[in-house]
């Protein structure tokens, strides 16, 4: 992940503390799941650009309804821009076809440039959507509505967990982190650094591995037979089946676009 | 009266530490709060575990709840009776919500869906903790933690509580609330602290770990 | 590391679903449910460590370390590893929703391969050829993740094959870095530690 | 006489939590050990990570050893001359032996392997602690873990030491033993502690955080 996700990581919280409800949130997450899924589906398997534009149209206005943090949302997007701008870039000049312009004596096609701006349009539609549909609810809702939707039950447990306990291993790091830099250590590019940095990594993994001992003790000491148990409530509200309808409806349209 | 808990001869050693534990007698009768002290790594915590059959001890006998207990089977209900009070509350909540935490020992020893809300609902209002049930576990804070550890280790409605330095880390008010909360448990209690103050306000009797034996501390050597 | 929505072709996403799941479904299948706490918070920590930038020159790398993930979680190493991509990606937008099967493939085999080839070695009684293998499953669990991103692209079009050997020589630097920092830490972790390296594929109990 | 660190109105504030510094004014001289003070979440530990710029003020100025400190890079020759010793010995040792652990800090300021090995097995000596260097941190008890970090700190050569509730979780011995070995040290200090007794033999000067101010206990204060 790239560096500056590194603060908003630690002190990793889930989304819920600082967000607003919106109307997103009324609706079943369940639903938010599926539609999400939906809508990337149907956006990378279009190939008009007229349709990836409605759908990162749509996507900004998802993002617009479920109140996201601008400076934050727009921080990731970069983020991601940045990681596929390498390959974005090349393209013009890796496909043959129809010369626009030149540079350094290579040119770059037209053709090249077209599919560079498809997929610029296709992920950065998709990640806004995840953003803003997905995203918005705290990861243990996530990971109940991934137990609904009937995805293996140790898979759900294993996320649970890990969300569980991101943040106190998250603070742990930090504060071993300190503490290395509190004894002036800095990062540099050499071996004393890799060792140390490896050094950490290891330890950190040792008090992890000792503190799932201790939760395994603890979960023996409250009867634990090898079940786990959730418990949460979705039901199907109207507003979820009116989402469904218009939503259904919005992805048909989307795919039918691609015909004409 | 008999003893809730007894052990006989009990013994136990490190591979690389030691003997930490060298044919400790030891009995808890019920009504009685016994304050269990001792130097950093004298084996307290070892002890508890013990106890509950999380470690098997080397040698003695643990006798609980009127059987003798030796087979990882027959310490499942001895863990059902005595709840344990880890020291850290991370450990020791690892549910998602505080509902389902609260609840998971009770489903666990068979009660269904409904009778577990009902008593996970009832146990937090009897410690004032309700209006907490949907919280996230993680988003708490540690004296938050602490009451719902407690919570969860009451549901199980068991007949002794086992708790592990339950103080540490708490500042002045939370820890009032949770001596408050103790002191009216009628519950037998076995305390491990270095929080000698919330010793002398809880419990009825000291017992000191060192040089791997039990040493009574009468009220004289108290004092000193 | 985590290839974008939009760039793959329709059939390297759907067979990349179909190999992860089938990774996912055995990895689960291995774990039981008395180890959940202990991939869960293994998940939990590497997930942590990969926030971890290093500098190389005037840039600077993250840490990938599925070397490490692998030879501590073995076939685990595909659930917590798409559990972590899950989480990037729907909570840091990092990554994609339908290229979540390849992500997750070309970093969890790598990881589980090199459980396989180093498990011995690591063990090995002198410090200095355990670590040593440590470098090579850190090494290169990276470099054939990287050969497995830079391969996504090239089956999804002649005109991705630039940038696909482009992925491969901008991750030699982290190639590097991953094998010091892997070896360091299994050096560590074998001397603090020691039940920690020896899981059996079982997850018998040291 | 000069003073090693001055702040001048620092402030500073967490986003949920608000104000924990409100323009502090603070001075250690030469051979002072102050004693910091204060309830739990007052601000002790937030305080001490803004004198070596482990945390950016939100306002106010620090001065250190002869200089104003803004920036990242003026910290770091902070951090070189003020040793920091961190609550939990667990956050501070990551090396797996201790002898690699106390060399950390030698070798962050240039040494060579060779000098920084030599430099901490004089410290560990110096320490009454010579026969642990080979050992593996993690195995170490309590009072063993905090001398080593107090070795690792001081291998460092710093002109100031910068202790946070350094006897916590210690026994009896080991804490007598650190009180000692602290006693004979010619550094200035700050210590933060909840620990009265260490304090008073300790401390030459006491100052106490309150509502987000830095007070200065005087005898009279102190004794009630
Ligand atoms: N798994 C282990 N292997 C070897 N030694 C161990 C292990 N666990 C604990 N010990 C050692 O056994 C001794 C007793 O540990 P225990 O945790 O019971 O002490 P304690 O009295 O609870 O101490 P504290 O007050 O610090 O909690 C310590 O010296 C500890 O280092
Ligand atoms: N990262 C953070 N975000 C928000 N609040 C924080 C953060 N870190 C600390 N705090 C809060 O700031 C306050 C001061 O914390 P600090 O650790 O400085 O207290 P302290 O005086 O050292 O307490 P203690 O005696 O418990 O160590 C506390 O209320 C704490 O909850
Ligand atoms: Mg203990
Ligand atoms: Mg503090």
């Amino acid at each position: 992940m790239p560096q500056f996700l590194e603060h908003s990581g630690t002190s990793w919280k889930g989304q819920r503390l600082k967000h607003e409800q919106s109307l997103i949130d009324s609706l079943d997450p369940r639903l938010r799941v599926v539609a999400a899924f939906l809508f990337a589906l149907v956006v990378v398997s279009s190939e008009q650009f007229l349709v990836l534009l409605i759908g990162l149209a749509t996507s900004l206005l998802l993002a617009r309804l479920a109140k996201l943090n601008f400076k934050r949302t727009l921080r990731r997007v970069i983020a991601m821009d940045m990681f596929m701008i390498f390959l974005i870039i090349m393209l013009p000049f890796t496909t043959p076809g129809e010369v626009l312009f030149s540079v350094a004596g290579l040119p770059a096609s037209k053709e090249g440039l077209l599919h560079a701006s498809k997929i610029a349009l296709k992920a950065n539609a998709v990640v806004l959507c995840l953003l803003s549909v997905v995203g918005t609810m705290s990861a243990t809702t996530l990971g109940y509505s991934m137990a609904r939707l009937r995805v293996p039950d140790k898979l759900v447990h294993l996320l649970l967990f890990t969300v569980r306990y991101l943040d106190v291993i998250g603070q742990e790091y930090k504060r071993m982190r300190r503490a290395m830099q509190a004894r002036a250590f800095v990062l540099r590019t050499d071996r004393h650094t890799w060792r140390s940095i490896g050094y950490l990594i290891g330890m950190l993994l040792v008090h992890s591995l000792e503190r799932s001992e201790r939760i395994a003790d603890a979960m023996k000491c409250r009867g634990y037979n090898g079940r786990f148990y959730l418990m949460d409530e979705m039901v199907l509200a109207r507003q979820d089946y009116t989402f469904m309808v218009m939503g259904a409806l919005f992805l048909a349209a989307l795919t039918g676009l691609n015909f004409l | 009266m008999t003893a809730l808990i007894e052990t006989r001869d009990l013994f136990y050693r490190y591979p690389r530490r030691g003997v930490v534990l060298d044919k400790v007698d030891f009995s808890l009768y019920p009504g009685e709060r016994v304050a269990l002290t001792g130097a950093n790594g004298a084996g307290k915590t070892t002890f508890l575990h013990l106890l509950v059959g999380l470690k098997k001890a080397k040698g003695g006998e643990i006798h609980a709840f009127g059987q003798l207990r030796k087979e990882e089977k027959d310490f499942v209900e001895v863990r059902a009776k005595a709840g344990f009070l880890f020291q850290d509350p991370d450990d020791q909540l690892f549910c998602p919500t505080v509902l389902e935490d609260v609840a998971f020992g009770p489903l666990n020893l068979g009660r269904s869906r409904t009778e577990a809300i009902s008593i996970a609902r009832d146990t937090l209002a009897s410690l004032g903790m309700e209006g907490f049930e949907d919280r996230i576990t993680h988003q708490l804070s540690g004296g938050e933690k602490r009451m719902i550890t407690l919570a969860a280790v009451l549901a199980m409605d068991p007949d002794v509580l086992l708790l592990d330095e339950p103080s540490n880390a708490l500042d002045r008010d939370a820890r009032q609330r949770l001596l408050d909360t103790l002191q009216a448990l009628p519950h037998a209690m076995i305390i491990i602290s270095h929080d000698d103050d919330f010793l002398a306000q809880l419990s009825t009797r000291r017992v000191c770990l060192v040089d791997a034996q039990l040493i009574e501390e009468t009220e004289a050597t108290v004092a000193v | 590391m985590h290839i974008v929505d939009g760039a793959l072709a329709g059939p390297v996403l759907a067979v990349g679903a179909a190999l992860a799941a089938a990774g996912v479904a055995y990895g689960l299948k291995k774990m039981d449910y008395d180890h959940l706490p202990q991939v869960g918070v293994l998940s939990a920590a590497f997930f942590v460590a990969s926030y971890i930038h290093l500098p190389i020159g005037f840039s600077s790398v993250h840490l990938i370390l599925n070397g490490l993930i692998g030879l501590a979680l073995g076939w685990a190493a595909f659930p917590a590893l798409l559990v972590a991509l899950i989480l990037q990606a729907v909570f840091f937008g990092f990554g994609g929703f339908l290229v979540l099967g390849v992500n997750t493939f070309n970093i969890a085999l790598p990881a589980v391969l090199m459980y396989y080839v180093c498990r011995h070695g690591i063990t090995a009684s002198s410090p200095r050829i355990a670590g040593i293998w440590g470098a090579i499953g850190g090494a290169g669990a990276v470099t054939l993740t990287t050969l497995m991103v830079a391969g996504s692209l090239a089956l999804s079009g002649e005109a991705f094959w630039l940038a696909a050997k482009a992925t491969l020589i901008a991750h030699i630097p982290v190639m590097v870095v991953e094998g010091f920092v892997t070896a360091a830490a299994v050096l560590l972790i074998r001397q603090v530690k020691p039940e920690f390296l020896n899981i059996p594929e079982e997850w018998q109990d040291a």
